[in-house]
């Protein structure tokens, strides 16, 4: 299956300037950057270090070797309980995809890392804050099913506000969806690494994202349970600048290892190398051909 | 303030009144009574007939809505166990072995205090990651006994606080539900009052989901929701409204299995009652699942997950409408 | 088999009293006590509840519905490094065995408690401090595999100092062989029981006493992995009165149950009930004609 | 004060000038240095090549003896994993995945440290219930990804804190204990330092055992043992003597598998060549365990603590001696 479309765009950096914008100003340092230099730079301040969020498929594109065979994309939102607020959920969707250039807030598919074929999921923040809804729950448990018949390793970039609000109950039961996806999966023998960039919180990070045998963290991404200012509310007082960064939980005991993005890539292909059989793999693509590597 | 106490008050002249003429007898008496007591149950029929959400939701908080410790006390018996092993026992999570009806079984409940003392030893049934780790210990024991577990959610939300958040409440949270999904024997949960987001998810990864007519069970709290939406935490009635957190949503969109209707003014009316029909149909869940094996029912509860969302069908054609 | 003699002795209450002593002083209260009296009251003070140190055989006397089928008790210690400090480690032993009536820091066999058929182990500090060395660790063993032929539950009730300093690293090394034994066990799904009375510390608290499935521990216990000294010295100052104890450890969630001494049994009772498939054990009886019940 | 360290400073002065002597050269020189080589070889012999059992500990905790790093540095690669996903990352065991001759493993190490400042931060290798936990999680990690367990033994014991017992330090080792009996992949551990007690054992039950000369491995400190006996930590010594801690009497036991000879002096005298050895013996082991099942592995790690002891046919016959 060739490339999406959307991926092949950003991957030739044919995005017209004008879309862009020409300049950014980083949030942390306040340097004015030129957004051809973010986008080189991983959509990291190269003076500061500040991480920008970053779109998935320009994730997917940092990581993969060539294509990446989509899997998912036709798993599309409905609007279970007829949700409206400001706006009918279904003007709210219409309104992210516009922004976000997806269709929900987890691209998932089959590709290659440095040689090791992985099935992969990358959260992006910009559709709905990231939060789990039934389309989100449905892909991630079908990338574990998926990776599970073939035997393959999981990855899985975490970015969300939590489960769904629009769709109630529905969004949070993926918890228990995707949980047991994973169990399946892991009880196979098979490996599960996931990636915790800013920010992981609520019912992403109470269920498959703490549930891999190696969890990352992303520089300076927040990650917890409740939101920051929940506890806040709760409490009764500010936090300290650090409480639930990745560095705090590093500390902590959460995590296995804080990487910038700059090495996340390094990082999941030196544990690949560690934790896979590359001679269980090749056995594997033998025998699924239709599974080209680039 | 608890709307549902509020109208409770209303009601209390009325009540006295009844009782007033029933004790003092007399010829006229039984007619003004009549009189009475017909207007008392038609004003009630209207009142408590048809609740809407955030009456529910009240009903749900009712401070005399039966509590964990009332379904506890129904079972044959029960010994509780105590701690995650690693750092603290967490008394907002109460587990132990129990029977029911002579059959071993492991019950696992979130338990909120009935006054203020035993609400913040409780933590207001908030439960910590040592509650929850206390709860995965406990549901891979069942499992390795094979004991069917049995769980009483009551939970405004897993604990927000700093300590919990050091130790680790996602991966406490996701460790329940992975001992869930693993386990080799039946899980009945059941929502005995408040259901709060994944805190009460963690113990309600089940076989059989029994819900009570007036408990809730939502993405988020009615209060949190109003103010992500509108930045107004006043208005949860109205998100309430939105969040499909009743019974009835529930039960159409195959979160719940089983509604079990609560007496006219809610289950708090005649707890007695209630909780033993509770207990009953507990046990009768217990019964139909028994006889599954290990396999059975890990592939059962995989499935009956497997198919809960909105996406399918309607999704696929891209049309936005309610799921089955 | 029949009960041992010393089990027998006990059970008749036929220790002459004047080697008995009449009269004992509670280190607690204060209250001088009929020796009788606290013995029958399973040697606990009966004016403020202070648990005196239990013999094992009076213990197991306690507990055992009928017979108590000893085994192991033909392991016997060696002197495998030669060991003399103020005395050899010989005449140690010797004295102990003098002073406790038995042969080693632990007493194993088969039993039945209230109709349960149960492998039982009872350590006790009064033969070198309940320490364990090869002997207390291949009886250990030997009981757990035992148990393990027979899908029995196992019950085991721990009082030590820790690894016996005279037999070296041979002694230590008991924590990995009984470790591996108990293990084994409870892989088949098999019932462990530990309930630690006073005091559990070192290499024991950090092997069997630790692996069960239900720790109970004796109201009052002292319990802990470093003793109650070792700790003062190394932070230099005095320890709250509570640390260690089993009431501190229910708090700590170390432990599932504290129970006074008077409630043991019938919490061992309570749980053999619930864990344990009465309709297996009968199988097993079936099947091991030789291992009668009372 | 350690007794290695002040024995070596009397050999600074001959050491000195020996060196200026070479550096200065000249006709008389030559015969002057190999008399005063000889005698430095001779005082050299004299002193350390029968060392005392407590000259060993002193060896084993010299303050240039090779660390856990040192060893790990001799690894193809190693990338490290850290925290319990509980409650803290523990500096004191350093573990991760790591290569070595192209093969994949898991290494786990004791880490003290070489200066005060990095031993307050590593605890002085003393691990805490945290650190034990990691372990264990990762020996878990390894079992199931089918990697070997490499281990480095370097502790005086395990923390013996308020926060450890708060902690359950007991059930943190027994953790290690249950987590390495379980493991279906070979375990190798090295006692490259100080063996201390259940702290050293909770990363040491393994398929094969080795012990540099000087290392020690031992029930509990010479310190400890000595104040129990006598009351009196500073007849240490004496209880060195006792405790049968050293490498030849732990191989004569069957505790250890392997005795490495080290460089007159210790290990550390030549660092990068000793660690390049030990090094080659895991390298070694790893290849002759590699090929047996999980089953086999697990089977013979059993039988192999299994035989441990001095019960055997002497005490049956009731007689004091020592095992074979
Ligand atoms: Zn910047
Ligand atoms: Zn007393």
């Amino acid at each position: 299956m060739p490339m999406p479309d959307w991926l092949s765009i950003r991957r030739d950096k044919q995005i017209p300037a004008e879309e862009a914008g020409l300049w950014e100003k980083c949030p942390s340092c306040g340097e004015v950057l030129y957004s051809k230099d973010v986008e080189a730079n991983l959509s990291v301040c190269s003076k500061c270090g500040y991480h920008f969020r970053m779109h998935a498929y320009d994730r997917i594109n940092s990581l993969v070797d060539d294509d990446f065979v989509e899997i998912g994309a036709d798993i599309l939102p409905g609007d279970p309980l007829g949700w409206v607020d400001k706006r009918p959920y279904p003007q709210k969707l219409e309104a992210d995809r516009e922004k976000s250039k997806l269709s929900e807030g987890i691209v998932t598919g089959l590709a290659a890392i440095e040689g090791f074929p992985v099935a992969l999921g990358v959260m992006d923040f910009s559709f709905r804050g990231g939060t789990m809804g039934t389309v989100v729950g449905e892909r991630v448990t079908n990338l574990f099913e998926e990776a599970r018949r073939r035997r393959l390793p999981c990855i899985v970039f975490t970015a969300s506000g939590g489960a769904r609000m629009e769709e109630g109950m529905l969004a949070l039961a993926q918890m228990a969806k995707t949980t047991q996806a994973v169990e399946r999966f892991m009880n196979d023998g098979n490996f599960y690494m996931s990636v915790l960039t800013d920010p992981t919180t609520g019912g992403v990070s109470a269920s498959f994202a703490f549930q891999a045998d190696i969890i990352i963290a992303e520089a300076r991404a927040a990650i917890g349970f409740a939101g920051r200012r929940v506890i806040e509310q709760t409490i009764r007082q500010k936090l300290p600048d650090n409480f639930q960064t990745a560095e705090f939980l590093l500390e902590k005991g959460h995590v296995d290892v804080v990487a910038p993005r700059p090495r996340i890539r390094e990082t999941l292909v030196r544990m690949l190398d560690y934790a896979v059989d590359r001679r269980r793999i090749l056995s594997v693509l033998k025998a699924v051909p239709e599974f080209a590597l680039g | 303030m608890n709307l549902i106490v509020e109208r409770e008050k209303s009601f209390e002249g009325l009540e006295q009144r009844i009782q007033e003429l029933r004790s003092r007898g007399g010829a006229d008496a039984g007619a003004q009574i009549q009189r009475l007591e017909s207007s008392y149950e038609e004003l009630r029929r209207e009142i408590f007939g048809n609740l809407t959400p955030w009456e529910r939701v009240n009903m749900a908080r009712h401070p005399r809505r039966p509590l964990a410790n009332d379904y506890i006390a129904l079972f044959d018996q029960f010994d509780e166990l105590h701690g995650d092993r690693h750092f603290r026992d967490d008394p907002a999570l109460v587990a132990g072995f129990s029977k029911l009806r002579g059959r071993r079984l492991m019950l696992i409940a979130q338990q909120k205090g009935r006054d203020v003392k035993e609400n913040i030893r409780r933590n207001f049934g908030m439960v910590s990651p040592e509650g929850y780790r206390k709860a995965s210990r406990l549901m891979t024991l069942a499992s390795r006994l094979r004991l069917p577990i049995v769980t009483l959610v009551d939970t405004p939300g897993a604990d927000p606080g700093i300590g919990s958040e050091e130790r680790a409440q996602s991966e406490a949270i996701a460790g329940c539900l992975t001992a869930l999904s693993k386990a080799g024997v039946p899980v009945v949960a059941t929502i005995i009052g408040e259901g709060g987001s994944g805190g009460a998810l963690a113990l309600a990864l089940a076989d059989w989901v029994i819900m009570p007519q007036h408990s809730i069970y939502s993405v988020a709290s009615p209060e949190g929701c109003a103010s992500i939406l509108w930045g107004d935490a006043s208005r949860a009635a109205e998100a309430a409204e939105r969040l499909c957190l009743t019974s009835n949503d529930l039960e159409r969109f195959g979160i719940v299995d089983e509604v079990i209707a609560e007496p006219l003014g809610g289950a708090h009316r005649d707890t007695p009652a209630f909780t033993a029909t509770v207990i009953e149909e507990i046990d009768a869940a217990l019964r139909r699942l028994e006889v599954q094996s290990p396999e059975q029912l890990r592939e059962r509860r995989y499935e009956k997950y497997r198919r809960i969302g909105s996406w399918q069908e309607d999704a696929r054609r891209g049309i936005a409408s309610a799921a089955t």
